[in-house]
């Protein structure tokens, strides 16, 4: 049996096996379920047909086993839910590493492709508001003071990190909801202007993979894909440096 | 308020001589079940025409940017540039899919579930004359029609409809078209508040007449469980739909008036700053929206349930098994869905607190569903089981819905629902509810009370070949869509993924490893077809409820199913005022086979 | 068959039809105003923090006139105990009595729209003007005009505007508005040195948005409830003579709307112009 | 309206009215006075004000609406619709202040 789930894409990060694994076990609790009541079906009309069974019962079951199995539904879900699906959760969207050992970016959406925005060597973020904002500064980075060395990504939606580090990204976006999905990472998160939503995860693979957009924001949503490239440390070092300096993409 | 009289017109309206003309019997008529026919006939064309949208989207996502054939040319010619050479534009996409959704939800399956049905049956089921306000349930089909109208009209207006989905986010629904002031979103919010204005009025005559007008010796524990789940139905209707209308007000002032409920400062939209005070929240709209959305899709399934469990009883020729667990459970239902609407909303950034609140009210929600289920199928248990067209639907719908709703838990789960939110399992999982799950529910109807309504039986054979070919298809349509969705595959892509395939990575040289694979991505062929062929057999049936209304084989008796409840104990087609004396009730909704009784059924009305 | 309990009420649930509607709706009313008034709460507590109108995003206090709105508010609740009154003499078959409460009744009515016009006419007459050095003012516009911003300006080949400033914010403490200090001085500005215009209208802010939402949806049942009250005063009222239960009903149903109504306004009224 | 009323009852239930209208008014007269008198706590401020109003809206809802007399099936339906509207309130803003963050 394969780690990831049945026809789910491989999975590159630390929780994303925890997740599969969950979705393993609902899916069997369901498969379980329906080809049981499915068999049982299929017996019933069979075995009481008109021709079969002319006369109907007016009583019909008398026993209690259905109760039974009702609790035992009940019961899983209870146990799914707070062995797993709870504590999973918190893990992995609550529970943040802290952010002096990890990369942490400020990634925003926009109509149609997603900035990155990485500390650069201070390790501090430059000062953002609107009146910074131009063409080739679409969010705002003051420039002066911290936000000299700050890294912006030269290529569209392409945003690089290290292997088995961990992540933390602050999302936001400029215009609609936007939602960043990394499939392999098994990481979700909508970004809703105005709001500044952190999220982390460790990639445990490296490798280039997909940043889906996952939430409808216009003509461009289906095209808006970007490239997520897991790099050694060393690479990723490499790949801030050529992507400093004043100008982004566009 | 009721301040026009509906009195005046029954004070007299009973005269035999006074024949009322074409257009108070059959187009202005405060008569439940013309009211209840004219829903019917109104939801099933837009049924079809959204069902049509959704032909045409699935070719492009088959064949994504080659022009449709032959209905190419029509777009363009109807729509315009949107539809340029006959190719669907990724914005006449997102207009048919936010469409398709709505027309589907408000404007096809609750009028039918909810207007049609409703209105035809609960009166005559609880032995009521009419509605308890004839007046106000005309105006609410009124209202219906003229949304309807509203929403139709939007295709065609500069900039086309809305395109927003049918949840109409903010600030997406506010700025996707800021060409037009008034444009499809607009009037996507004016239509809807004409059909949230529609259900109200319903939702009020129903419950309405269901606590006032029931016959004697109907009490609470006797009545049908269609009329428990329509009951149920109306109050969903009526306490979660007008949050929506507030949230409708807002957003139309948002976008008439360029105020900021639902946007907050410093929006750029294509570089631009977007002119508005700011302060609002974009989640704000989510949670209204969702506190109506959810709801609602009980609202989808409640009387679907509802006519498969009197489908069954019927059929099955003995009584349901554990009554007091259905009303009960379908209670329980009606009360929890209130509370478990943000299930939708995990990914917006939740803490743990409150996505474990709602999931654990998600995951309660589903023991009632599973009692419902388990109490139907053990209702087979010991029957007679005749298998006529109404309950070849209805008992497909048992394990379709269970389908559905199974895979209704990972989604409730918020640490699964990280990666299945928004991929077509999501889609997956509430067509399989919707369509052959309530779809088939109320084909069942049509084909049980089609004899009520007009004296003749649908056809057998055709009925039987609609049943088969429907459900072979309706299985090969979503069926693929859970393995996509398990792929990875994002919903509402206007290009059927092919952006995120691996055929991309290799052409842009991204060399990505999660691309879909080529396998995934024929799928959307193979659905297509099965959807295009779906299509094709709904002619039957189409051709079969016609035909059948002026030549179908004239029923030979008031209750051609030997049915217990009060509908059929009535005069075929029912007169005005329904019941030729006034009905009381004996016994409970289904005495099927009692023992001892000479015939196999004893109707509600039945001293011994 | 006739329709049961249009008039008489039934047994076991103590209520004739149009009660268990109006009821049912009301309902669905207290869910409307109620997903308004959450709407409201949340916004403003989402609100940033500072003054008004320096920070923009800030929530406005005291912009409204509470003397006039506390007068309305009795107005309205006059209103309240004259329909009842207007039942009552039905209930005692006092037709005259009726008349003369339920013309009470619609004149209250009549003065709250009224009322609310004129508030509302005040704030679409009211400005506030932001100046290139930063500077920002409430006041009025020689003349007060409605509606007007800078493309107005633009449109009507303005080059100075003749602007009154506000002394004092309602009700603040001295010195904490802005525009406080800036005593009723008045001399026209040059329109090159205005960065933005609004009067009060929904757009300028947030807060506004919602109180004319909420007011104008207010409005809009109290004028509904006019008209049908209008309606059971004159035309309406010959059914006394034939069916005088049913009419006594009627009255009932629209009094319990107009006391519904009523009572919107009760939590409306400090939620808008006091907190 | 199923029970006659005697007159002797609605003049009764008249000088109720009266007394109603008149903590209605008085109602209305303290909260905009707190007003004036500026509390140093806006929480406070808000809870009396939002206290008055609910009293005065009972007073409202019993009496001139005649609940106080009127049938259980009205407070089932007045109930439930009160809870939800409480849950639509509160779970919202519930959730608009639980959101994951980061502690340092
Ligand atoms: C009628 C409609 C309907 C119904 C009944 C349901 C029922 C349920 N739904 Fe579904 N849902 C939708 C319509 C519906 N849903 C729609 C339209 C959306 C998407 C909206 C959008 O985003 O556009 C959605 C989305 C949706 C989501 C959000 C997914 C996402 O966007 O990420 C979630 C998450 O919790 C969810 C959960 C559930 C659950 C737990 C149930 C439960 O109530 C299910 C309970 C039922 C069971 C548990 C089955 C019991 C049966 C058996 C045990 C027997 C089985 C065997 C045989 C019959 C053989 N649904
Ligand atoms: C009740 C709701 C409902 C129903 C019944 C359906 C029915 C169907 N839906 Fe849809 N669908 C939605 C609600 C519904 N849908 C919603 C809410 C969305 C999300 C939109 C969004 O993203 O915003 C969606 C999205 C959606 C998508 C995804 C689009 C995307 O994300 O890009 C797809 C893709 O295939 C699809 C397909 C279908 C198909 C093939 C059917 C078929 O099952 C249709 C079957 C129909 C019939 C069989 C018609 C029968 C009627 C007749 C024959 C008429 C007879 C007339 C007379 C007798 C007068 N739907
Ligand atoms: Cu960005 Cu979809
Ligand atoms: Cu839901």
């Amino acid at each position: 049996m394969n780690e990831h789930f049945f026809g789910t894409p491989l999975i590159a990060s630390h929780h994303g096996a925890a997740l599969d694994r969950l979705s393993w076990l609902v899916h069997g609790l369901m498969l379980i379920l329906f080809v049981g009541w499915l068999a049982y079906f299929i017996y019933v009309l069979f075995r009481f047909r008109k021709s079969r069974n002319p006369q109907a019962s007016h009583t019909g079951v008398q026993n209690h086993l259905s109760t039974w199995v009702e609790v035992g539904i009940a019961t899983i879900e209870a146990v799914l839910l707070i062995g797993f699906a709870i504590p999973l959760w918190a893990r992995a969207v609550d529970e943040f590493p802290k952010e002096k050992e990890s990369v942490v970016i400020r990634v925003t959406g926009r109509q149609f492709n997603w900035i990155a925005h990485y500390p650069g060597a201070d390790g501090q973020f430059g000062d953002q508001d609107t009146k910074f904002v131009a063409n080739n500064n679409p969010t705002g980075i003051n420039r002066i003071g911290k936000g000299k060395d700050d890294v912006v990504n030269k290529v569209s939606s392409e945003i690089a990190i290290p292997v088995d580090k961990d992540v933390i990204i602050h999302l936001g976006s400029l215009d609609v909801i936007h939602s960043f999905k990394l499939n392999s990472m098994r990481v979700t998160q909508d970004a809703i202007p105005g709001m500044n939503i952190p999220l982390h995860f460790k990639a445990i693979k490296e490798g280039k993979f997909q940043i889906n957009c996952a939430q409808l924001c216009g003509v461009g949503h289906s095209s808006m894909i970007g490239l997520l490239k897991v790099l050694k440390p060393a690479e990723f070092d490499q790949w801030l440096k050529t992507n400093a300096g004043e100008e982004s993409f566009e | 308020m009721q301040a026009p009289s509906h009195t005046a017109e029954h004070a007299h309206g009973h005269d035999a001589h006074h024949e009322p003309g074409f257009l108070t019997k059959y187009i202005f008529s405060s008569d439940h079940k013309v009211i209840g026919i004219q829903y019917g006939v109104t939801s099933l064309i837009f049924l079809f025409f959204g069902f049509a949208l959704m032909m045409l989207m699935r070719w492009q996502l088959a064949n994504p940017n080659t022009a449709i054939p032959v209905f190419g040319k029509m777009l363009e010619a109807l729509l315009g540039d949107v539809a340029k050479d006959g190719i669907m534009s990724p914005d006449l996409y997102n207009s048919f899919g936010a469409m398709h959704g709505t027309i589907m939800v408000f404007l096809a399956i609750v009028p039918l579930a909810f207007g049609a049905f409703g209105n035809f049956v609960v009166p005559l089921q609880i032995g009521a004359p009419d509605m308890a306000f004839p007046r106000i349930n005309m105006v609410s089909y009124q209202a219906y029609f003229l949304g309807g109208v509203v929403m139709f009209i939007s295709f065609f207006i500069p900039g086309g409809a809305a395109k927003s989905g049918w949840t109409s986010y903010s600030p997406l629904a506010t700025v996707a078209d800021l060409a037009h002031r008034v444009n499809g979103q607009t009037l996507w919010l004016l239509g809807m508040v004409l059909l949230i204005t529609s259900s109200l009025l319903g939702a009020v005559n129903f419950i309405t007449t269901i606590i006032q007008l029931r016959a004697k010796g109907m009490s609470w524990m006797r009545l049908p469980f269609f009329v428990w789940a329509q009951f149920v139905t109306g109050f969903l209707l009526l306490l979660a739909f007008p949050p929506l209308e507030a949230a409708g007000i807002m957003q139309l002032m948002d976008n008439l008036f360029q105020t900021s409920f639902f946007l907050p400062a410093g929006l750029s939209v294509s570089g631009n700053p977007l002119p508005v005070s700011g302060g609002g929240s974009p989640l704000l709209w989510q949670h209204l929206f969702w506190f109506l959305g959810h709801p609602e899709v009980y609202v989808l399934i409640l009387p679907g349930m509802g006519i498969v469990c009197e489908i069954i009883a019927c059929n099955t020729r003995k009584p349901i098994w554990g009554y007091k667990a259905l009303v009960n459970s379908v209670l329980a239902i009606g009360f929890i869905s209130f509370i478990v609407w943000a299930h939708h909303m995990y990914l917006t950034g939740m803490g743990t607190k409150i996505s474990t609140f709602f999931q654990t009210t998600t995951m309660i929600i589903s023991i009632p569903s599973v009692i419902i289920l388990t109490a139907l199928f053990l209702s087979l248990w010991g029957g007679s089981i005749r298998f006529n067209t109404p309950m070849l639907f209805a008992l497909a719908f048992l394990p379709m819905f269970g389908i559905g709703g199974l895979t209704g838990l990972p989604l409730g789960f918020n640490a699964t629902d990280i990666y299945l939110h928004d991929t077509y399992y999501v889609i997956a999982h509430f067509h399989y509810v919707v369509a052959p799950g309530t779809i088939f529910a109320l084909f069942a109807g049509v084909y049980y009370w089609f004899p009520k309504a007009t004296g003749r039986h649908m056809n057998e054979f055709w009925g039987k070949t609609h049943f088969v070919l429907s459900l072979i298809f309706m299985n090969l349509i979503f069926m693929p869509m859970f393995m996509q969705g398990l792929a990875g595959m994002q919903r509402r892509m206007a290009d059927g993924g092919a952006t995120y395939s691996m055929a991309y990575a290799k052409e842009n040289n991204t060399g990505t490893q999660d691309g879909l694979s080529p396998k995934i991505i024929k799928m959307n062929k193979t659905v297509s077809h099965a959807a295009w062929a779906l299509g094709v057999v709904q002619i039957p049936f189409i051709i079969n409820f016609f035909w059948s209304m002026k030549r179908g084989r004239k029923v030979t008796s008031d209750n051609p199913w030997e049915a217990t409840t009060l509908e059929w104990q009535t005069p075929t087609p029912p007169p005005h005022g329904n019941f030729t004396t006034t009905p009381e009730v004996f016994r409970g909704p289904y005495d099927y086979s009692v023992p001892g009784h000479k015939k196999d059924f004893t109707p509600q009305n039945q001293k011994v | 068959m006739e329709i049961p309990y249009t008039v008489e009420a039934r047994k076991d649930t103590g209520l004739y039809n149009a009660k268990v509607g109006i009821w049912l709706f009301l309902a669905s009313e207290v869910m409307l105003f109620g997903a308004l008034f959450s709407s409201y709460i949340l916004l403003r507590v989402g609100a940033a923090s500072g003054d008004w109108p320096a920070i923009s995003l800030a929530w406005p206090h005291g912009l409204l006139n509470i003397p006039i709105g506390t007068f309305n508010t009795a107005v309205l609740i006059s209103s309240s105990i004259t329909v009842v009154m207007a039942w009552a003499s039905l209930k005692m078959h006092d037709f005259g009595k009726f008349k003369l409460y339920m013309g009470l009744t619609l004149l209250c009515a009549l003065g709250f729209v009224s009322i609310k016009t004129y508030e509302y006419h005040e704030k679409f007459t009211h400005y506030e003007v932001r100046l290139q050095d930063g500077k920002i003012m409430t006041g009025h516009i020689q003349g007060s005009p409605m509606f007007w911003d800078l493309k107005t300006l633009a449109d009507k080949k303005i080059t100075a505007l003749d602007f009154h400033p506000d002394a004092a914010k309602h009700g603040a403490k001295a010195g904490e508005a802005p525009a406080a200090k800036e005593h009723a001085k008045h001399a026209p500005i040059p329109v090159g040195e205005i960065t933005y215009l609004s009067a009060f209208v929904p757009k300028h802010h947030t807060f506004f948005a919602i109180y004319f939402t909420l007011t104008a949806l207010h409005a809009l049942h109290v004028i509904g409830g006019a008209l049908v009250m209008a309606f059971l005063w004159l035309p309406g009222a010959k059914m006394w003579k034939t069916d005088p239960e049913r009419f006594t009903n009627r009255v009932e149903t629209a009094g319990l709307f107009w006391h519904f109504v009523d009572l919107v306004w009760i939590f409306l009224f400090p939620v808008l112009y006091l907190l | 309206m199923s029970d006659n009323h005697s007159t002797a009852d609605l003049k009764k239930h008249i000088r109720t009215y009266m007394l109603v209208f008149l903590a209605l008014l008085v109602g209305t007269a303290i909260t905009v006075g707190l007003y004036y008198v500026h509390f140093e706590s806006v929480a406070l401020t808000v809870s009396i004000a939002l206290f008055v109003a609910s009293i005065k809206s009972f007073l409202v809802a019993g009496f001139f609406m005649h609940l106080i007399s009127e049938k259980k099936a009205i407070y089932a339906m007045l109930f439930t619709t009160a809870v939800f509207f409480v849950s639509l309130m509160f779970l919202t803003i519930w959730a608009m202040n639980d959101y994951p963050v980061i502690k340092p």
